[in-house]
């Protein structure tokens, strides 16, 4: 027994053959060009390895910190109505239309030594520019985005239906959140985690300007690869196929477990 | 009205005014009573719950519950922190919730531990006879049964207000009288208003009926003044109905007068229940003589007055109202005045129990 | 023979100390190299690299990053790096570095040498004017009094090999050191005005250094024999 | 009359405004940096003002793309039930996770003159590399995730309660589709298109690698910013300041047209 | 059965079987033909129609509607080639339409150009009576408004099937006749399954009935022989009516014996109007003697059989039942072949429109 659903109209399935293909071939491409005889020899060496290790590090942090931060911002986005609510929803696009390079810039101005907080947090013995901290807060810059908007659009589809119920049972607002919303919302959450880590994983332009490539402290895959293509683009594309089976793995694991709990 | 009976302050006044939406309502409820709210659709009934209940907020409310300010004078109290439970037509059952986690939902929120909210749960899910369901996910259950978990939960609260919009609605006529049944019980000792489309409903449940047309009140009584004399539009298109109070005694209705009545009753009613007998003016008959035959009730009665009612005639009497044809009414020469007697069978006479106290059984 | 430190006062500190190092992105191979032989040779002491564009590294130094010793692939960005105090002394040149043409390997667009660029035919690529290498690609076309008309003009020399490398651009201008790291997927081919647009490497200790006469012990390692066979063997020329 | 929306915890306000300050005090920085009385000399020279509108013309064409290949693959990805699934889910994901680096790499090994798809465009006149379509290209490969998995969990949150309906009217696919499914979702949609519009807007190391960088032809305003950042960092700062601006207009003026239709 | 006096090939045959659900039906509806689907909570009506509307496809269907094979044999049509229009319990207006362009979607999906289809959609709104409301947004509609709405966008496809699962649950009583009388008119041509609670639905539209228990039929058969004699315990529960066929003269229901009898017309009954009477068993009095008085309905009878009915005696005539009590039935000394009085007020006799070829009205 099933719902019929599925009925969308078959000729969507040409223009969404050739889009997914125009995905697949690039990568496909790049699968082509490895130097398999090579391989494990490029993706084991210590630096490789510190490499992905701090990478999966940093961005497991990052996807932490972009709940922590993204979540309440993404229910005041779409619950709250207050003016200049879509200059703020304009506000957390930007990282997104920054070049990264600029990301990094600014969170320099900001947290380096001459930076806006700089010397203040140096009063507190806080160097965040150029540590691993560094890492996770320029990763953070970029990937917070992604999970403010897509559990704010997944919030506002939702509703209020269950909430207004929740209410008249007499739960209060902090309840209602941790027991109905949060629950409700929580495939659109997991999406926009998993958009955040994503983000993270690949995060270049804004690590390598405020957190600088430090071996095992701040320089991450991304950076490996950029600064492995420089002398060795097969190392590089070695080591961007590893990113993309690591990417590939977290993914279909939090969406396996995703799909156990949706059904 | 029936506020007098009770200590200043009790109960629900309430005020709700929205231009957009062109209603103006002000209802009040003593402790304990439950309301209906009758009313063609549009007429405001929503409205009027959703506002109290703390869901929407209209251009002007004051309402004030057993001495609480819900709303008025710059208050406006949140849903949570008001004590009122709403049941609508749509069950909205939490999905990712089985139907006990559902139900203990309110008690959990108001701060029962787990384990009892859960036992509360299944208790209220019992009661409402789909204990059976308690592990199943809303989306496994058909729409009548939704809304009996539904109101399992709405009931599980405990409000202090209970405000149902159409509870029924969904459900089958085969379990109706059951959770009439139930809701009587429940509703005896709280604050209730119940929108509904059903006189048997109001009749059942209710000690007071409303009617609102067009955004505001044009009926407001007991629920025997207002069903059997209904001076409304729509009172008089769903209404209309004998009501006899007395209370049982041998498996009868006896009034205070001493008029013993034969009925069929809706449940079980020992001895000494106070009871409304409910018939239909359409059921009962006019005869200048006592006739024999199967009937069990023939009821002396005078003649108060006769209102022309389309092609048919109302006889108002002193103890009951017939509904007759013109025809009849010429045949019969029927003027005011006139003794005749009143018969009806038994198995037209529904027997209701009534509430304490409540203004039909007075 | 100079590189050893016995320095009295780091007993405890002996086995932890570890040295930063930026350096511009194109000494990547040989600056690993002379780390790890900085290492063996000096116990305790770890050499961290950070490499990047020279005037990313510059910048990262003015926003605070801890380092000890800098190198840079050009003087501009080393004397912002001065202008800025941010260094120790006075830079030394280190190396030098000059361009070759590069092609494809199998050079399809059959590129003989310099002026073969102008061919209108032939899909050249550069670095832009406002990077190092491109600045010394503009030198070399003015003295060879040629006029290329690149398709593109590439932030970095990395750009340049990719997109030569690839086979997408016919020919390119970059590095000699780049040409021999890139391996077989590219031809390099000299030129003869090649000496008009030498680039030359300084290296310099930092004076926010943790580890001052450690920094002067790596700067002066890199001068010395080891530092200029190792460099040679990249392809960099003498300073 | 309103709806008493807005029933959040207010604790909330605390987290929600840390999460926006610490994405509005680094853009901050960048704007204190600025200087001003070279301001418009900076941003309106003709290099700047040949990137500024490449990059509009670009983006702009880029998400024309990706509504056109996004749509269909999100259709397909929230309404068609297949084996694979959630493999083509995470394929689709990739693009957001690889560096854009790696990213123009694939492109290359793939539209490249002497990549898998190279020789049979070349038979075909079309030279890709080096042109503004490979700007767009690039731009498109790593916008259209953002496009395809935002409006996919929109599509999924909204259900198919309206599509069945529509379907007993008699509606065929594609009518439900167009009338039904479309108008729907048409908020998220927007949405989607805007983060796609914004990322195209940003986007860097795919295209300096696989469309190189020539004024007019190639070179966006993210190249030009890093560009003038070797020689003149207040000039890069400038231009990264026109880029936030003209992202927030655009972001303003279509999300001020999408909220007046939600109206 | 009825199936028979169509051509072979017209009208509806079904099988659904779900094995999750524990469903298996089987239905057969001749062309035209209404049948009302009567059954508690869960029994599986939302299930039948949805199969049959190809919204569910269930383990194992087989439907031929009309000579098309709609399922079975490896065939599965999508919904939408179907000609099989569903209004359920929830209105589903589209959101972002106003009320016009909802009607005019099924028009409009069926080709008819964009005036053509509005004009229609307000002929259909018209007719349900909210043309006013056409340009509203489903969101600006009270429940009632909504549901009505909906009816009017089901009806506005000119379906093959349609199907209504309780689509009355959110009419007010006012209302509900006058949509009845408008779902009769319509109807009337159109083969339709009514999922329903109200017994009045399923007499005022139904050719025939058919009772769903825990996902099987028990019952099928003509509307008047089901809510007559109901032979499962669900339709004992909700029907067990008085049905006499005949048709208007003189403003009087004559039956093909001859006897005339006084009703209570649901709207204007022109003499020659196909009639059913209804009476509740209840209402009907047993004498041994013609009585006088108001009742106008005095019908000779002779007692068939005499059935308990918990305390109450259900008295089988060849004319018609009555519910008299047991007390009654002992005073009177009644027993099978005894000629009887069966009395019946005028007012207590509801004289419906029979649909012309119905069983009801054979
Ligand atoms: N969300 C809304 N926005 C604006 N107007 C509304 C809204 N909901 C209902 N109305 C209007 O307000 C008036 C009162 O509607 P309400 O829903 O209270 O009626 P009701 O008595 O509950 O009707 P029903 O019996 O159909 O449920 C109606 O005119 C209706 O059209
Ligand atoms: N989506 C579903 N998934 C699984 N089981 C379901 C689903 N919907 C209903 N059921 C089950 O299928 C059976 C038949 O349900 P159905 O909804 O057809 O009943 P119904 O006769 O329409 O009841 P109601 O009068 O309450 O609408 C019930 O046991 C119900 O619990
Ligand atoms: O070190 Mo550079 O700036 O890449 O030529
Ligand atoms: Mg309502
Ligand atoms: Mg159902």
């Amino acid at each position: 027994m099933r719902d019929t659903v599925g009925t969308f109209p078959r000729w969507l399935l040409v223009p969404a053959a050739t889009s997914a293909l125009f995905i697949a071939v690039p990568l496909l491409a790049i699968v082509l060009r490895v130097d398999w005889s090579q391989f494990g020899a490029l993706v084991t060496s210590p630096s490789s390895q510190a490499a992905l290790w701090l990478s999966l590090r940093t961005a497991s942090a990052t996807t932490v910190l972009c709940v922590l931060l993204g979540v309440p911002l993404a229910l005041v986005l779409a619950r709250a109505r207050f003016r200049g609510q879509s200059l703020l929803r304009s506000l957390v696009l930007l990282p997104m239309v920054l070049p990264p390079v600029v990301g990094g810039i600014a969170l320099l101005y900001t947290f380096g030594r001459r930076g806006l907080l700089g010397e203040s947090l140096e009063v507190l013995g806080l160097q965040i520019a150029f540590s691993t901290t560094a890492v996770v807060l320029a990763q953070t810059f970029v990937a917070l985005p992604f999970l403010v908007l897509s559990l704010e659009g997944t919030l506002r589809t939702a509703g209020q239906r269950y909430e207004r119920v929740a209410a008249t049972l007499g739960a209060t607002p902090t309840t209602v959140l941790r027991r109905v919303t949060l629950p409700l919302v929580l495939p659109g959450l997991v999406s926009g985690a998993i958009l955040s880590f994503a983000r993270a994983l690949g995060e270049f332009g804004a690590t390598i300007t405020f957190a600088g490539s430090l071996q095992g402290t701040t320089r991450t895959l991304p950076l490996e690869i950029y600064l492995q293509r420089e002398t060795d683009p097969d190392a590089a594309v070695a080591l961007s196929l590893l990113l993309v089976v690591v990417a590939v793995v977290v993914i279909l694991a939090v969406r396996g477990n995703d799909a156990r709990q949706a059904l | 009205m029936t506020s007098a009976t009770h200590p200043v302050g009790s109960g629900l006044t309430a005020r709700i005014r929205s231009e957009e939406r062109d209603v103006d309502l002000a209802l009040t409820l003593a402790t304990g009573e439950t309301v209906a709210v009758l009313g063609p659709n549009g007429a405001g009934k929503s409205t009027l719950v959703t506002a109290l209940a703390g869901l929407l907020r209209p251009d002007e409310a004051s309402i004030r519950l057993d001495g609480t300010v819900l709303a008025g004078d710059g208050t406006w109290l949140p849903a949570h922190r008001r004590g009122v439970a709403l049941l609508a037509q749509d069950a909205l059952l939490f999905p990712h919730l089985d139907a006990r986690e559902n139900v203990a939902f309110g008690p959990r929120s108001a701060g029962v531990p787990r384990r009892a909210a859960r036992e509360a749960a299944e208790r209220w899910l019992h009661d409402l006879g789909v204990a059976d369901l308690a592990d199943r996910r809303p989306s496994e259950l058909s729409g009548g049964q939704a809304q009996r978990v539904a109101l399992a939960r709405a009931l599980a609260t405990e409000p202090r207000l209970l405000l149902l919009d159409e509870p029924m609605a969904a459900l089958d006529v085969s379990v109706a009288p059951e959770i009439r049944r139930l809701l009587r019980r429940v509703l005896a000792d709280r604050t209730t208003i119940l929108v509904t489309h059903d006189v048997l409903d109001a009749l059942a449940l209710a000690d007071r009926v409303v009617v609102v047309e067009d955004g505001r009140v044009v009926e407001d009584g007991p629920t025997r003044e207002v069903l059997t004399r209904p001076r409304s539009a729509f009172g008089a298109r769903i209404a209309g109905l004998d009501l006899i109070a007395g209370s049982m005694r041998d498996g009868r209705l006896v009034t205070p007068d001493g008029l013993a009545i034969d009925g069929t009753p809706s449940e079980p009613l020992p001895d000494g229940t106070p009871t409304v007998a409910v018939v239909s003016p359409a059921d009962v008959a006019v005869h200048l003589d006592a006739p024999g035959g199967s009937p069990r009730n023939t009821m002396s009665a005078t003649i108060t007055h006769l209102e022309p009612f389309g092609d048919h005639v109302l006889v108002r009497t002193d103890v009951a109202d017939a509904r007759i044809t013109l025809a009849s009414a010429a045949e019969l020469d029927l003027s005011p005045g006139t003794r005749v007697h009143l018969v009806v069978k038994a198995t037209a006479v529904a027997l209701h129990p009534a509430r304490p106290g409540a203004p039909g059984a007075s | 023979g100079c590189g050893t430190i016995d320095g009295g006062s780091d007993t405890a500190d002996a086995e932890e100390r570890t040295l930063t190092v930026y350096a511009a992105a194109s000494l990547t191979q040989t600056f690993e190299e002379l780390g790890e032989q900085f290492e063996a040779e000096n116990d305790g002491v770890s050499v961290q690299l950070g490499f990047g564009g020279s005037s990313d590294l510059v910048a990262q130094l003015q926003a605070g990053a801890p380092a000890d010793v800098l190198a840079t692939a050009d003087e501009t960005t080393m004397t912002s790096a001065v202008d800025d105090r941010l260094v120790d002394g006075d830079p030394e040149p280190f190396a030098t570095n000059v361009l070759q043409v590069l092609t494809p390997a199998g050079n399809p667009a059959d590129v003989q040498g310099l002026s073969d660029l102008a061919r209108p035919d032939v899909q050249v690529v550069l670095c832009a004017p406002v990077v190092p290498c491109g600045a010394a690609a503009q030198r070399l076309e003015e003295a060879a009094g040629i006029d290329v008309r690149p398709v593109s003009e590439e932030q970095s020399v990395t750009d340049v090999l990719g997109k030569v490398a690839s086979g997408e651009a016919d020919a390119g201008l970059v590095y000699v050191t780049d040409v021999l790291g890139a391996g077989d997927a590219v031809v390099g081919i000299d030129v003869p005005e090649a000496d008009t647009a030498v680039n030359s490497y300084p290296i310099a200790a930092l004076a926010g250094s943790d580890h001052p006469d450690l920094a002067a012990a790596f700067v002066a390692f890199v001068l010395g024999e080891q530092g200029r066979r190792v460099l040679a063997e990249a392809g960099f020329g003498p300073p």
